[in-house]
């Protein structure tokens, strides 16, 4: 039978066996230590590696980053871990100013090989301070790589790889997706970057959704396969380098595309793949539009969030009404909630 | 001894009035009434109660996620924080903000921030201004022992300093940070010498005592209002009794001993002030505040929830 | 006769002049007091309003950036000068996480009005931190306006503007536009937010230029026009709100379009004017391109500095080519480097 | 006493070949084959000889865009220096840096940076892994007074202390941050204590002794290798002779006094520690070291331009 883990096991497991293969990873953080354990994906690292590898930290996101290049410019494995993705933005002197140009200012003298998990928030009211997902912000900058892994194979995979890469690599993990399960093969493995993931196959329209928005876009899809329609799924698990390829073949099919951000829409990653394929000339046939956070702080009520997200019956009726415009469709009763969860092959 | 009695009963009603409004919301907390992240300040209230009372509405107090006692304390409306928490419209933020992000202009509650030593600067500007424009009010800044690691704790003493502005920064070193202890954050217990070395005259209050913290802090206060006094820190020493976040306790966890937060129970100040006053006073105070506490719980029930029209609302003032 | 003024003394005395009509404006910042005074833009500020309302402070970009948001819930108008772009990446924190979200999260009871000036850097070796233009950054997130004003008066109207709005403001300048000369009218004016301006009418070809990049299109538009080339040249002014109207209408008439950014590409403005225009379904008869910073930190020697930024050579050469694909051409001698006058009427 | 004239020689060597080759700078400048900014190290050589001289190839040493003294006292490689200003494909960032962002790994320079405060942190992070492969080197960071403002100092300095890492602070207080005094940032001129308050021993050197410098580095930094010692911080009064950018001087700006920088030149090492030669030793030192400059800048002048391609190469390390 296939092996099955959560998304968080998945990450923890990534984490431990790779710090026993490589004695130059160290993991810190603030809570990397605590009885929580970062949500459980730090569980049992201190006990087997040891304080000196694995720390709790002050709170200092700009000093602890710049720590963290120096620790990769002599030698180790940084992996950096914030509970809030909106920490990073105390961090990105050292994320941009440093990280991103430390290879490529000196000339290629010196690199700093680096991981900085952070961790997206969502609901229960975290509100404006506690729910940002920047990575457009990241996006733009050269010199970096991002990935936002949705399946726990991917999460796995590519937390092996984030650590093996010799560049800053920004992880970012959502929050629902923790209890997400899938198939997790239990020897080390890497999944490269720059690779989208098809999650669904369909022929009708493309949806591609970023971190937690793919899995929406998974449940879109079964709420459109209940009146026919066959939504292709595509998760772009890294997002730079991105992969335009499988995007844009996929929406050439299908002559469809929408794009659900996990993030504001202006100058998102939505923007960036209609842009690349409007230059392309794709978009010639092809009609598109792009989902995500409205623009606007997140309300911490649920009332208003409920508005400012998108979510599985949004986008499905949002793909109904490209098809079949002016005909009105709504998901009927209850909107897919269940956990979907992964299956390979990958 | 008139005027003692009277400041002692405002003291009881203050920290009871906030001790049993955050119980209210410990028992409220799991009918999921309250959809946000909630941390208590049960235990820690005579910080915010003594230094507020040395207040006027004029002047302005910053805080963090855990600001019910300071919004309390400083006058904001209960009804609006109740309402807030439950995410209705006619919450303080209009159901925006939530437990985190309570502001009250019109008493001078001017924010709270999720971000741990985000609003510490901002009470120095604020203070510049007041300086700027002679008014003789002052700025209190309050925050954790997490705070104080973070750069702006740095850059907003050193600029408060140098410009000499009437602001007070109250750190209430409860000596965790969700689970990391003061000392395995900094190199030694030593707080009052990091801020005096910016050049601030720095008070720690060991104890627990709101009486204490009262007097130091209007002692300082008053000579800043006369303009003999720029930014002083204050380190009040105190003890979270509940869990970092949410309504129950924590000690399963093992990261710190039932020992620890017996001791503070033991003087807390809530029996002790009552036990400074009349039976019959008490009772009274007692029973005003709870009958607040019932309608300020029952207008959060009974006011609707905002409405789509208001995701984008007050996104920018006109 | 006309009143011409540079921009950086259109600058000047836009700060000055409100500073005298609003005795709430303070301007501060490292190096506003100095004998450089910001390049001359804070020249006699300090003598005429005081040092309580004109000021050098310490290094502490996200301090001072919170001292100026209390400043504003205060009741003052606070003007906050930093000499690089780069050193917003120090505060990004009082940025994102609090200016844009003040107004919002506390449910509209506080406001903070203030102004962010900051400039970019560009050539003689500036270098990967010194030339940073990460405008697009901003223009992910809500709450916050965005202008980089091309013209003096722009530059004037645009700062009055800034300081008497009630939000956060970023004002940003390019180094190499302070010598740019044009029309300044010596009274207090605003130009309002959100509107485009064309600084060269045409029908053939549609050239947006963000910040200088608007000047190296101006600069392409006369080389184009000795080929009988007629480029409309498009200063969008604000960058949010952004005048998608005044762009779409001009691309749909010439029905091709590139976009110049003044920075990377990724996720910045070009892909966001696409994104829009893809959405509305405009791109199916309008050819498109982006334009902008090599993907890759800014080298510091010429030869490669050269290659890294997009000029007005290079734009006309890819106008040329989108308008006869295929057809080799390239301004003949030098370019067009003198200075560009603006003229009016605005 | 022989050791002693050669550790002199050492001195001599190192002081009059960072000197004379920002003179060689100050000379070529106005021909703009230096097409990048320039912060001259000309008055402060001192501080960097003095230190490095107690350092190891293997130590590792981090600072700022005024770092042409510290890469070449830390044994950076000149010809590659030259070549990097005149923006060659030679240079020791191949073009891609400029003066502002030199690093030799080979010699142990890890890297300068043109934002004020970065490498401090990041010195401290390589500390703390020389401490976790328990090797006996140390790290070192110099910046200016100017970096002492911002959060990452203070978020460096609490981590080094906490960790005990083996990492010396070498604050270079010139006074100034381009034209703002030291005092216009700072509310008292105490840097000292401020370190100590973290939790760290703080030497602060007046005078401007190469030797005095060496003294103390030396001996701090011995303490560290052998684990006896972890973070130190060193503050070396010295002067700027030059304008804080480009090749001129900057009396007529007003901010500072001639006479300032006049008694710096009075008490100038190069010429002192010549003195303690003999004239003979001297003369072949300063002939090694004219040739060695006078190569180092053909060498630039004739090395090629990057080409196109270069562009985008090393933006990711394979
Ligand atoms: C900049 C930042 N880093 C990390 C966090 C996560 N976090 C939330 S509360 C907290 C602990 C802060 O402790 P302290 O300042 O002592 O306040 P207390 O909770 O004890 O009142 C942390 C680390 C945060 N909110 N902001
Ligand atoms: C974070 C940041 N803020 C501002 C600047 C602009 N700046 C460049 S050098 C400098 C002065 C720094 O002074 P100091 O640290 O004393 O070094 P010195 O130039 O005296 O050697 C400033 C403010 C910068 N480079 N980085
Ligand atoms: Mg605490
Ligand atoms: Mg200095």
């Amino acid at each position: 039978m296939e092996r099955t883990l959560s998304y968080s096991e998945a990450l923890r497991e990534a984490l431990e066996q790779e710090m026993a293969a490589d004695p130059t990873v160290v993991l810190f953080g603030l809570g990397v230590d605590d009885p929580k354990a970062i949500l459980g994906t730090t569980k049992g690292l201190l006990e087997r590696f040891g304080q000196e590898r694995v720390f709790d930290t002050p709170l200092a996101e700009d000093g602890m980053t710049g720590a963290a290049i120096g620790m990769a410019l002599a030698g180790l494995r940084p992996v950096h871990v914030h509970i809030r993705m909106d920490f990073l933005l105390l961090a990105m002197n050292q994320i941009i100013n440093m990280a991103a140009k430390m290879h490529y200012m000196f000339g290629g003298d010196l690199y700093a090989p680096l991981v900085i998990r952070s961790m997206i928030g969502k609901s229960w009211g975290q509100g404006p301070q506690h729910s940002q997902s920047i990575y457009p912000l990241f996006m733009n900058v050269p010199g970096l790589k991002i990935v936002a892994p949705t399946t726990p194979y991917d999460a796995k995979g590519c937390m092996v790889q984030a650590i093996r890469d010799n560049n800053p690599v920004l992880y970012i993990e959502h929050r629902h997706l923790y209890y997400q399960k899938g198939y997790v093969p239990d020897h080390l493995y890497t999944v490269p970057f720059g690779k989208a993931r098809v999650l669904n196959p369909g022929d009708d329209i493309t949806l591609v959704g970023v971190s937690q928005m793919a899995v929406e876009c998974l449940r879109a899809a079964r709420h459109l396969e209940e009146i026919g329609i066959k939504a292709e799924v595509i998760d772009p698990v890294s997002l730079y380098p991105l992969d335009i390829e499988t995007i844009s073949a996929s929406a050439v099919r299908t002559g469809h595309l929408i794009i659900v951000d996990n993030s504001w829409m202006t100058c998102g990653a939505g923007s960036e793949i209609l842009a690349v394929l409007a230059e392309r000339g794709l978009l010639k046939k092809i009609d598109v539009r792009r989902m995500g956070f409205a623009h606007t702080a997140c309300p911490t009520t649920p009332t208003l969030e409920a508005h400012f997200y998108p979510d599985a019956g949004k986008i499905a009726v949002s793909a109904h009404d490209m098809l079949s415009p002016g005909k009105r469709w709504s998901p009927a009763g209850e909107l897919h909630r269940e956990e979907v969860e992964f299956k390979g092959p990958f | 001894m008139e005027k003692e009695s009277r400041l002692i009963e405002i003291f009881y009603r203050s920290l009871y009035r906030i001790r049993r409004v955050e119980e209210e919301i410990v028992a409220v907390y799991p009918t999921d009434k309250i959809k946000s992240p909630v941390h208590l300040s049960i235990g820690q209230e005579f910080v915010s109660v003594g230094v507020c009372e040395a207040l006027r509405p004029s002047d302005a107090v910053f805080g963090t996620y855990r600001g019910h006692a300071l919004y309390l304390a400083k006058g904001g409306d209960l009804r609006k924080m109740i309402a807030e928490l439950y995410g209705k419209q006619t919450g303080c933020a209009k159901g925006k903000g939530g437990s985190m992000h309570l502001a009250d202009a019109a008493h001078g509650v001017m924010g709270t921030s999720a971000i741990v030593g985000t609003t510490i600067p901002v009470s120095v500007g604020y203070a510049y201004a007041l300086k700027l424009k002679r008014a003789d009010s002052v700025a209190v800044c309050f925050f954790g022992d997490g705070a104080v690691d973070e750069g702006n704790f740095h850059e907003s003493l050193n600029f408060a300093a140098l410009k000499n502005t009437p602001v007070l920064f109250v750190c209430e070193n409860n000596f965790y940070a969700i689970h990391s202890h003061h000392l395995t954050r900094h190199h030694s217990d030593n707080l009052c010498e990091r801020a005096r070395a910016y050049g601030m005259p720095a008070v720690r209050i060991e104890g627990g005592d709101v009486f204490k913290v009262y007097d130091v802090a209007r002692d300082h206060i008053e000579r800043m209002r006369r303009g003999e006094s720029g930014p002083v820190f204050l380190e009040v020493i105190t003890c979270r009794w509940k869990e970092h976040v949410g309504p129950g306790e924590d000690f399963h966890l093992g990261y710190r001993e039932e020992q620890e937060v017996a001791c503070w129970i033991k003087g807390d100040q809530v029996p002790r002030v009552r036990g400074m006053l009349d039976e019959q006073i008490c009772r009274i105070i007692e029973n005003e505040v709870e009958q607040e506490i019932s309608k300020a719980f029952r207008f959060a029930e009974e006011s609707r929830f905002p409405e789509a029209a208001e995701l984008y609302k007050d996104l920018y003032k006109e």
